[in-house]
């Protein structure tokens, strides 16, 4: 059995290999501030993860190259690829959070899932800004993740309250169908209690279209069924390459496109732009500035892009994720400048960015020094409340970009509030022993 | 030279039937069973720890699993993520159901699961063979990859659709969770992987392993010999399976903490097959090699450019990793078949004659 | 129960005749689509008994190369015509780097080297062109992009895509081209002889290396029409490599060798995904979709473990 | 064990005829078609406990069909199968194997990826009963099970004169070798009858002879009973007690090599006279 004696000797190789692997972890830079982005330009969530990548790189280069970094202190940058999968963004998680990384930006909710556990242990702090578990909303159970300025359930339901505003009231909701069509992963799933909670108490009847990662581009059934069912209006949670096929589908049904509402995510010039001149009122939700008229912008146009520092097609900047991507960077950035000014120093540590993002507040006077008058809402974290349910605006594609189609609505914190402290509880019972918070408040 | 087993003389048949005849091949095996009990836990780091050798483990059990079906008793199967799924989520639901048993127990058992799921599929293989086989599991794949979605019971019903590994204690210890340090974990992957590596290593080399042989090798002649066909065949699947569902149960307590039905999707299934093609169809040593390499080069690929100072985009790491792992595959295949288990054959042959050259 | 599964699906599909002719309607063109996919596996199988896994990474990367070449400015039709040529160098460069050495090699290796080769072409196509998924140019190609609304009275209506047609118009020609292709030209000669015996075919001086080379194109040109119409149905993007996996189901179906088997076995579950996931798939939650093609190749396998076209398999000893 | 290897023969007919023997083998009136195309029509005859018996015939004149027959690897449409004075119509092979019948195959039919001893430690499957769970620990009834049998096979081993080959994988050996290791595996079974299926074809004059030298061996020395299919006339003659004679899938003649020599429809056959 000549198979069976390679074993031992099998093995030699591969740990030889496997050891040289250690060679792989360098050493931390001593004075600068480390920020890990975990990306994707690659796969099928490609097509959003890109605009959202050049958004957050962009803006913290822009940082460093106009300003010499944050508080006199330079950002080390580094992109590690993880494809919207959650096994190789762990692998980033790994390979990256010994390099003293500050804070991490999944982007993806599974990845978020598993780095949750990993946070409080590690003390790394974890930045899942409009997405991942609406439950981390809840400061005292989870002190490590912030998801500012909203949660999904917050969207779920500034989009209900803002069909019940098109029918002349919430209570004209009864008897309605609305219906959900959401990828089929952890992301699409989240909304879904409250949405169940919302039509149990306007009586509307909710009806929902799962998208597997899969069947992505190939939803022809799922339209389909929204044509059998004529619900009243769609809403959707979708994500990379799933958008632009939804978008397409629902013209091909012929779908008022006036009564389809996309999450922030399904918000991208180019998911709407597929659907051709048929999109035309495809709405969906934003909480992040239209257009690139922003002082800011001009100075990443200026300092980044056209320094040839980046990846970013000039025309890019200024889309609803490239705008959203550096709306992350600039809480990214705030929670540091407030973590250097919470403890002085100015080469922080993961703890010290936990304070900085805790004690984060982006007022309309802040926005206006960073140039982004009006980029985003007023936002302010606690101790108490990580996603601070902000309000958030609806946006409609006009055929060829997006303009802002209503004021900022503000999420029924009354309704969503007590379901995210009675879900963060049920996560802390589940997981138990979960630690119980012992950082200090830093307001 | 030093490789050479002259001398060595057997004087019974039991000698001559060990796992390694040759004393040179058992001090080997004590040289990386000490490397891998002492030498890394005293030396490694916690990124090499959780980012390569916990996986590497975890992947050479499951490339193991694979051999086994595929390797040992010929049938391919494209379905090994899913059944390393089964495990995943039957080792979750046991360890919600009781909390208190031992999770490293419950892992161990999730695999009867695995196994069983892996039986009724294999049910097919009686009476289809080769590509068409491919099919069945293909559909394995799918269907279970769609139950983990689909059926809450799974998961618990979390809101997430992820199974997420509870804190859980043994012997004193953290042993999953996040609190869980990565040394323990590597400590409990490691046992299990050499535990089930020896056990197998013992029923390949006897009269099971030979039954799967003669299936793999020529299965009508192996039936005129007594060997009757679907039991055999629905043991290696159950074998298999138990394996893979080990894996995966492992794959998620004490690699990645949490796992979504994405994470056995057949991507994985691939990923598998290729450490078990590259390693060496039918060799348990190939298993290891294959998922050394499959594992472990790509995360070199990642982070060599930013260790020696050379600023590549990540994107273009990952595309230039799927390129270079695509053409090595290729490469590879051409050069030698029959895997790196043969290379190393014939390593060993060369060693053998040493310095000469026959 | 019974009444949902055995009862209702039929009323329903008397009810809304409108819907049920949708169905079938998307049915028939996703079963277009699925043959295309096969068509191009069949070709590469018959020739050369590989089973190339690459197929479904060849429509992407066919696909790609197209809309990447428009949008670097290569006007539509010369960038077909480009596109073409490419697939002729993948073609070429398949055969010689890849299959020439591992003539005679096991079917299951021949296949993992299909699998590295679907690796290597997912990289380098993110390498050139960028992994974010990009819009067929379908317009510029001159494909119709319109729809027409069928009605009737007042029973309802069906919408059919003017692109979902053209699809069906060209996957015709396609196979009517290969059809005569096969049947009239001296390598369509060559072809059949070398599928039917390699050897034999050596013997009588038909170089088989050309051949492949020749079958690889083709089953390239067939990725890249298939490329178009399905970029044209969604984007031109990587996920699109899950549909070949399909393909699978539809070969068994229709038999590994037969180009009528790949449209009949294509259709079939085309037809049988459709219907069965409008009608049956929301009992269990929907998106059965997925493994509902595998399962139906499945129960047929164990009726007829030969396929639909084959000739039964007699074991000799 | 060398010893029965040592001694070597007399006439093997002139055995056959001493002593009275019983049936172990009956096939009556067996008929097997494929889709429309007959291979056997209607055959019947019987083998003799201890007797080597020989099935000729012209190519495609049902030979191999009929071991396949025997065998349980094909069921006949009609007839019947009397083993051991027990009547079948359907049987498994490996019930087959069980019931003491072994054979070897036209084209070698070995375990290619496996060694010599691998290739006939394989032919003590069924004698081997430990289970699973003993596998696993191998230490103990697993261990010693495996080693009183490898006892068995290095008998045979010897007896065919392949130890110098033990430990080579079968498929790099020589043709002749590979016969040989096939014949082995198959007497590893320790079977009441054992069927031979060409087992010269392909071999030159020499490794015929060391081939006929060990058939009569097993014959003699082990009781067991053949039947073989064989071109060569001349080996034909020599070694078999009785010959059935097969063309077109029937029996045309059957009986004592010389008669069998002697009769017409058998000359036509083989020059190929018309029907």
């Amino acid at each position: 059995m000549k198979s069976i004696t390679q074993l031992a000797l099998g093995t030699a190789v591969a740990v030889g290999v496997a050891f040289s692997g250690l060679a792989t972890t360098a050493a931390q830079a001593e004075d600068s501030n480390y920020v890990p982005l975990l990306t994707y330009r690659t796969g099928p969530f490609a097509a959003s993860g890109i605009h959202i990548a050049n958004g957050m790189h962009d803006y913290l280069k822009m940082l460093n190259e106009r300003d010499g970094g944050i508080g006199g202190v330079k950002l080390e940058l580094e992109e590690c690829e993880t494809g919207y999968n959650a096994q190789k963004g762990v692998e980033c998680y790994e390979a990256t959070k010994g390099k003293g990384a500050l804070v991490y930006n999944p982007y993806s909710t599974g990845i978020t899932l598993q780095l949750i556990p990993k946070a409080g242990v590690d003390k790394i702090p974890v930045l899942s800004m409009g997405y991942g578990l609406s439950a981390a909303a809840v400061g005292s159970v989870f002190p490590w993740v912030f998801n500012v300025p909203d949660t999904y359930w917050d969207g779920a339901s500034v989009v209900i309250k803002y069909i019940g505003e098109q029918e002349g009231g919430l209570d004209n909701l009864k008897g309605k169908k609305i219906g959900y069509i959401f990828l089929d992963a952890g992301y699409g799933r989240e909304p879904i209690p409250l949405l169940e909670q919302l039509s149990e108490k306007y009586g509307f009847e909710l009806m929902q279209y799962p998208v597997g990662v899969k069947e992505m581009q190939n939803q022809s059934s799922q339209w389909l069924n929204v044509r059998r069912d004529r619900p009243d209006y769609m809403v959707m949670w979708g994500w990379g390459a799933m958008n632009p096929t939804a978008i397409k589908e629902a013209v091909k049904i012929r779908f008022p496109m006036d009564k389809f509402i996309g999450v922030w995510w399904s918000a991208g010039d180019d998911d709407a732009a597929a659907g051709g001149d048929g999109a035309k009122g495809y709405k969906a939700m934003n909480f992040s500035g239209v257009g690139s008229d922003f002082p800011a912008l001009d100075d990443i146009k200026k300092h980044v892009v056209d320094a040839g520092l980046s990846s970013t097609d000039a025309e890019t900047i200024g889309g609803t994720l490239y705008n959203r991507g550096v709306l992350n960077s600039v809480i990214i950035a705030e929670g540091i400048r407030t973590a250097q000014e919470l403890t002085g120093k100015k080469v922080i540590t993961g703890e010290d960015m936990r304070m900085g993002l805790e004690a984060l507040n982006l007022d309309e006077a802040r926005l206006k020094e960073l140039g982004l008058s009006g980029f985003a809402h007023p936002m302010k974290v606690t101790c108490d409340d990580h996603a601070g349910s902000h309000p958030v605006f609806i946006q409609e594609w006009d055929g060829s970009q997006w303009r802002q189609a209503s004021g900022w609505i503000e999420p029924m914190t009354d309704v969503v509030r007590p379901l995210l402290e009675a879900a963060a509880a049920e996560y802390a019972e589940k997981n138990a022993p979960w630690p119980a918070r012992t950082e200090p408040c830093p307001n | 030279m030093f490789y050479r087993e002259a001398g060595q003389f057997k004087t019974s048949y039991k000698a001559d039937q060990a796992l390694m005849p040759i004393l040179q091949d058992r001090v080997g095996l004590l040289v990386i069973l000490a490397i891998a009990f002492v030498v890394i836990p005293v030396f490694a780091n916690d990124f090499f720890l959780t980012s390569i050798m916990i996986p590497f483990l975890v992947f050479s059990l499951a490339a193991i699993g694979l051999n086994v079906l595929t390797g040992f008793c010929g049938q391919l199967s494209l379905g090994t993520g899913a059944f390393m799924g089964v495990g995943a989520y039957a080792a979750y639901k046991l360890t919600t159901i009781f909390p208190d048993a031992n999770v490293i127990v419950m892992v161990l058992l999730s695999g009867v699961f695995s196994a069983a799921i892996g039986a009724i599929f294999g049910l097919p293989s009686l009476r289809i063979k080769g590509l068409y086989l491919a099919v069945t599991t293909l559909a394995a794949q799918f269907f279970l990859e769609w139950c983990f979605i689909r059926i809450g019971w799974l998961y618990n019903y979390n809101a997430s659709g992820a199974i997420e590994i509870p804190h859980r204690e043994a012997f004193g210890l953290v042993v999953s969770g996040a609190e869980a340090t990565p040394i323990v974990r590597y400590f409990i992957v490691l046992c299990i992987t050499a535990g089930i590596a020896f056990l197998m290593a013992n029923v390949l080399r006897g009269r099971i392993g030979r039954s799967w042989m003669m299936i793999r090798d020529m299965d009508i002649a192996a039936e005129l010999m007594g060997i009757r066909p679907l039991q055999t065949k629905l043991l290696a699947f159950a074998v298999s399976s138990y394996i893979c569902g080990v894996a995966g149960a492992m794959m998620v307590f004490f690699w990645l903490n949490a796992a979504e039905p994405s994470s056995y999707s057949i991507a994985l299934s691939f990923q598998i097959l290729f450490m078990v093609i590259l390693g060496g169809l039918g060799s348990l040593g190939g298993a290891f090699m294959g998922a050394a390499f499959i594992w472990i080069l790509p995360v070199f690929l990642k982070f060599i450019p930013g260790t020696i100072g050379i600023d590549v985009a990540a994107e273009t790491v990952e595309h230039v990793t799927f390129m270079i792992v695509g053409a090595l595959i290729i490469f590879f295949l051409i050069v030698e078949p029959h895997g790196f288990a043969r290379l190393w054959q014939i390593a060993k042959q060369k060693l053998r004659v040493w310095p000469f050259p026959y | 129960m019974l009444y949902d599964i055995f009862i209702d699906p039929f009323v329903q599909m008397y009810d809304m005749p409108d819907f049920f002719l949708q169905v079938l309607w998307e049915g028939f063109v996703a079963g277009i689509l699925y043959a295309l996919i096969a068509l191009g596996f069949v070709l590469i199988f018959k020739a050369s008994g590989v089973f190339n896994f690459a197929q479904g990474i060849m429509v992407v990367f066919a696909g790609l190369t197209l809309v990447g070449l428009n949008e670097n400015g290569v006007p539509a039709y010369l960038a077909l015509a480009l596109t073409i040529g490419a697939m002729g160098i993948l073609a070429y460069g398949v055969e010689r780097v890849v299959m020439r050495p591992l003539v005679n090699q096991p079917d299951i290796i021949l296949l993992m080297a299909t699998i590295g080769l679907t690796y290597f072409l997912i990289g380098f196509g993110e390498f050139v062109f960028g992994g974010e998924p990009k819009q067929m140019i379908t317009e510029e190609l001159g494909l119709p992009t319109g729809s027409t609304a069928i009605e009737f009275g007042d029973r309802g209506l069906v919408i059919l895509q003017h692109i979902d047609i053209a699809a069906a118009v060209i996957a015709v020609l396609m196979v009517a081209a290969l059809g005569i292709f096969f049947n009239k030209t001296r390598i369509g000669r060559a072809l059949r002889a070398v599928a039917d015996d390699h050897q034999a075919a050596l013997s009588v001086g038909i170089s088989l290396n050309q051949i492949w080379a020749i079958v690889w194109f083709a089953a390239g040109l067939v990725a890249l029409a298939t490329g178009i119409m399905w970029g044209a149905r969604s984007d031109v993007s990587f996920a699109l490599e899950i549909v070949a996996f399909k393909a699978l189901p539809v070969l068994i179906l229709g038999g590994f060798t037969s180009i009528p088997g790949a449209i009949v076995g294509g259709l079939i579950i085309g037809f049988g995904e459709k219907i069965g996931e409008l009608y049956w798939g929301g009992l269990v939650g929907g998106g059965i979709e997925s493994w509902l093609a595998y399962i139906i190749a499945l129960i047929f396998l164990l009726f007829r473990p030969q396929g639909l076209f084959g000739e039964r398999i007699i074991e000799r000893v | 064990m060398n010893a029965f290897a040592t001694e070597m023969s007399a006439e093997p007919a002139s055995v056959a005829e001493a002593v009275p023997r019983e049936e172990l083998l009956r096939v009556d009136n067996v008929s097997l078609s494929f889709g429309g195309v007959k291979a056997i029509t209607d055959i019947s005859f019987d083998i003799l406990k201890g007797e080597i018996r020989a099935i000729i015939g012209p190519n495609g004149a049902g030979k191999t069909s009929m071991l396949n027959v025997i065998n349980g690897f094909y069921h006949p449409q009609q007839g019947t199968i009397t083993w051991q004075g027990k009547e079948r119509r359907k049987m498994k092979p490996y019930e087959a194997a069980s019931q003491g019948i072994a054979r070897t195959f036209q084209n070698v039919a070995l375990f290619k990826g496996m060694t010599t001893l691998d290739n006939i430690m394989s032919g003590r499957s069924l004698k081997m009963h430990r289970n699973f769970f003993w596998q696993l620990i191998w230490r103990g009834p697993a261990e010693r099970e495996e080693i009183e049998h490898r006892k068995k096979v290095e008998e045979i081993i010897d007896f065919l004169e392949i130890q110098a080959i033990r430990k080579t994988p079968v498929g790099r050996l020589p043709y002749g070798l590979q016969k040989r290791v096939e014949l082995g595996r198959a007497l590893a079974m320790e079977p009441d009858l054992l069927l031979l299926d060409e087992p010269m074809a392909g071999m030159n004059l020499e490794e015929k002879e060391d081939m006929s030298r060990f058939i009569i061996d097993v014959n003699q020395e082990f009781g067991t009973t053949i039947a073989l299919i064989e071109h060569d006339m001349g080996v034909v003659m020599d070694l078999s007690d009785r010959v059935v004679v097969l063309d077109y899938g029937k029996k045309i003649a059957d009986g004592p090599p010389e008669d069998v020599q002697a009769n017409q429809n058998v000359i036509d056959a083989y020059l190929g006279v018309s029907h």
